[in-house]
């Protein structure tokens, strides 16, 4: 039973290590802002997510992983949140998409 | 940013939470990491949040200028009268164990009463400060 | 125990090879946008550091330190966000109020 | 992470957009406080990832709001602070060498008053028995007992600056901002009175 | 070999200096007060990481007291540094405010702008 947690948590974290390594790749080599953001947004949210998992299932039923639950509580909520307004705020200011000139295109052949 | 319904909602949600936190942190020092200080700041950085995303006015009404000036002033006051008390009670100046009959008790108590006062300066100083940043016009040129 | 050891430190790199990608976006970033969105990504990867670490040293009750993390992180991400609003509507005038 | 500390560091003084050089003082601070958690100092880290990363981040964009956003560029290059800072920094690393080693146990700054600390009683008064303090965090212990009294003097420190951020930020500036409807706080009185020169329909527009 | 032990044992002073004459430099060398202020705050963050550097033992653990830990790492660097940081914010902000008022008086945050209007008005 031990071992069997203790295989679910390494595969959890595990995963989550790998796909942390894919968003900062990500954040690292996409040409502009908004598909950076891709890469961070998604990358930290669930990546974050599953190591947190991982060390829940490590931590087993106690107050360390009530604080872990509200960690992983409290950045499930300000990662999306701060994604979005740093959107918003890219879009109103002055960075333009880099693929919106193909999606004009696009759509004027329409 | 009137737009910002989700950083509202997220804001409202968050703040209960961050105050509870903060008192955890100051009444918790004894056992954990934290202490005054660390909850100050905390208290002090969920009113900044507050003041961020709902507007200095709202903020100034939450936290009124008055109330603040009198944290200051009252947190330093709680410090430096827990140390006469000690010496009213027959002890030096902030000598906690005579605070109870209980030596250890007397410490324990000295201990929170302090780390409340520093709490409550380092709070209302950390807001103090930022609503005067955050409120004063940008001058021109 | 030890091989989840070796697993929590094995994490524990590849977290900070991430920090070091995020560290140097926002070294280099083009643009402000690319390096609010580094910063805030370091600040993630570091509460997921201290959770770590904490793990790593048999003293997990340290998780208060990560909390704090991710509530400053937060607040400084929407603190900057606010002042590029700021500057880039212009003067102060409009603001304040309603942000 | 030590390497992460000296390389944002040194972007903070190449860089001359002040905006990011805030950011990456916020990084700055997240990375030093990682590291004194690394080195077992969990109630400083707990601080400095409040405070430096936090607090100061907001107030220097506080300011950067009030004043410039870009460094202006220097029109004569000095080498003579590079000459100082090299000199310091070698006589420095001489005083180094007469250092005990990283994490000694031994070093005369773990042999003094610290095991007395951690024996986690204080000494009575009136010569008694020592008595224990009962509280299982050192550090507050110390911060609040021990050292009691640098503690106040700390917070009277506080206390002196939030006072003189208040007298510096607190009144009016000299200038009259453009638009009266800016102005809002209402522990501002004095400005109305000094504004002899302000149209009776701006004045009442400016207090609602 | 001691050589080598010397070097790792002495590795994070270094460091220590290294930051702490980056901010030196900054503070000198620059011209912009806010900057100023940034590199005093570095400054002040290496002198936090040689007092906590001090206070490491090996093998020690964070010092809140518990049973089944044996040593500790000396918690009288983290009391005076924890008093340290915050004393260094409530300075920063004194300093802001100072710059703030300055921008207000001159119209500017570099300095030899600032020494230039002077010698203008005397």
């Amino acid at each position: 039973m031990a071992l069997a947690a203790d295989i679910v948590s390494w595969v959890l974290m595990g995963s989550g290590a790998i796909l942390a390594l894919i968003a900062g790749l990500g954040v690292l080599r996409l040409p502009d802002v908004f598909t950076r953001m891709h890469a961070a947004g998604i990358g930290d949210t669930l990546a974050a997510g599953l190591i947190l998992g991982g060390l829940m299932v490590q931590g087993g039923f106690s107050l360390v992983t009530i604080k872990l639950i509200f960690v992983f509580l409290l950045l499930q909520m300000t990662s999306p949140t701060s994604t979005h307004a740093l959107a918003k705020a890219a879009l109103t200011g002055r960075v333009k998409p880099k693929l919106a000139d193909e999606l004009e295109a696009e759509r004027s052949k329409r | 940013m009137k737009h910002h319904f989700i950083l509202r909602v997220i804001a409202k949600f968050a703040i209960p939470f961050i105050l509870l936190y903060a008192l955890y942190v100051q009444f918790h020092g004894d056992f954990g990491p934290g202490g005054g200080f660390q909850a100050g700041v905390i208290f002090a950085a969920a009113f900044i949040l507050y003041a961020l995303i709902f507007g200095m006015e709202k903020a100034r009404h939450a936290a009124p200028s008055a109330a603040i000036r009198l944290g200051i002033a009252l947190g330093v006051l709680i410090y430096a009268g827990t140390g006469v008390a000690g010496i009213l009670l027959g002890g030096k100046f902030l000598d906690y164990s005579v605070l109870a009959h209980d030596p250890t008790h007397g410490q324990h108590l000295g201990i929170l009463i302090v780390e409340f006062g520093v709490g409550l300066t380092v709070a209302s100083v950390m807001i103090a400060v930022f609503f005067a940043f955050a409120s004063r016009p940008r001058s021109e040129g | 125990m030890s091989s989840t050891t070796s697993v929590i430190a094995a994490v524990t790199i590849a977290v900070l090879v991430v920090m070091a990608m995020a560290l140097a976006r926002a070294i280099i970033g083009p643009t402000v946008y690319d390096r609010i969105l580094a910063v805030n990504m370091f600040g993630t990867k570091t509460v997921l550091i201290i959770a770590l670490v904490g793990f790593l040293d048999n003293r997990p009750d340290f998780l208060d330190i990560s909390l704090l993390y991710a509530l400053i992180n937060f607040i400084g991400t929407i603190a900057v966000l606010k002042f590029l609003r700021y500057g880039d509507l212009g003067r102060a005038s409009d603001e304040e109020g309603d942000i | 992470m030590l390497a992460f500390l000296v390389v944002t560091a040194i972007a903070i003084v190449r860089l001359r957009n002040l905006f990011a050089v805030v950011m990456l003082s916020g990084a700055y601070s997240l990375i030093a406080a990682t590291i004194f958690v690394i080195l077992d100092a969990v109630d400083v880290a707990f601080t400095e990832a409040a405070v430096g990363a936090g607090i100061t981040t907001v107030l220097l964009l506080g300011t950067l709001v009030l004043t410039d956003r870009e460094e202006k560029a220097p029109k004569t290059r000095n080498y003579w602070p590079l000459g100082v800072v090299l000199l310091t920094g070698a006589a420095l690393v001489y005083a180094t060498l007469d250092m005990p080693n990283f994490a000694d146990p031994n070093a005369p700054a773990n042999r003094h008053v610290a095991p007395r600390y951690l024996a986690d009683t204080v000494p009575q008064h009136p010569s008694g028995a020592p008595v224990k303090v009962g509280v299982p965090n050192v550090v507050t212990s110390i911060l609040a007992s021990y050292r009691g009294y640098d503690t106040l003097g700390e917070v009277t420190v506080i206390f002196t600056a939030g006072i003189g951020v208040l007298l510096l930020l607190g009144t009016p500036a000299r200038k009259e901002a453009p638009d009266p409807t800016k102005r809002k706080a209402p522990a501002r009185k004095r400005p109305n009175r000094r504004k002899p020169e302000a149209k009776p329909g701006e004045t009442a527009e400016g207090s609602p | 070999m001691d050589v080598l032990d010397r070097v790792l044992g002495l590795y994070n002073y270094w460091i220590v200096i290294v930051l702490m004459m980056v901010g030196f430099y900054v503070v000198m060398a620059s011209r912009n007060l806010i900057k100023k202020i940034i590199g005093l705050s570095i400054f002040q963050t290496s002198v936090f990481l040689l007092y906590i550097s001090v206070g490491k033992v090996r093998g020690g653990s964070a010092p809140i007291l518990d049973k089944a830990i044996e040593t500790y790492s000396n918690p009288l660097p983290h009391v005076l540094i924890l008093t340290a940081i915050v004393v260094g914010v409530a300075t920063t902000a004194l300093g802001l405010a100072f710059v703030v008022r300055i921008k207000e008086a001159y119209g500017t945050t570099e300095e030899d702008e600032i020494h230039k209007q002077d010698e203008r008005s005397d």
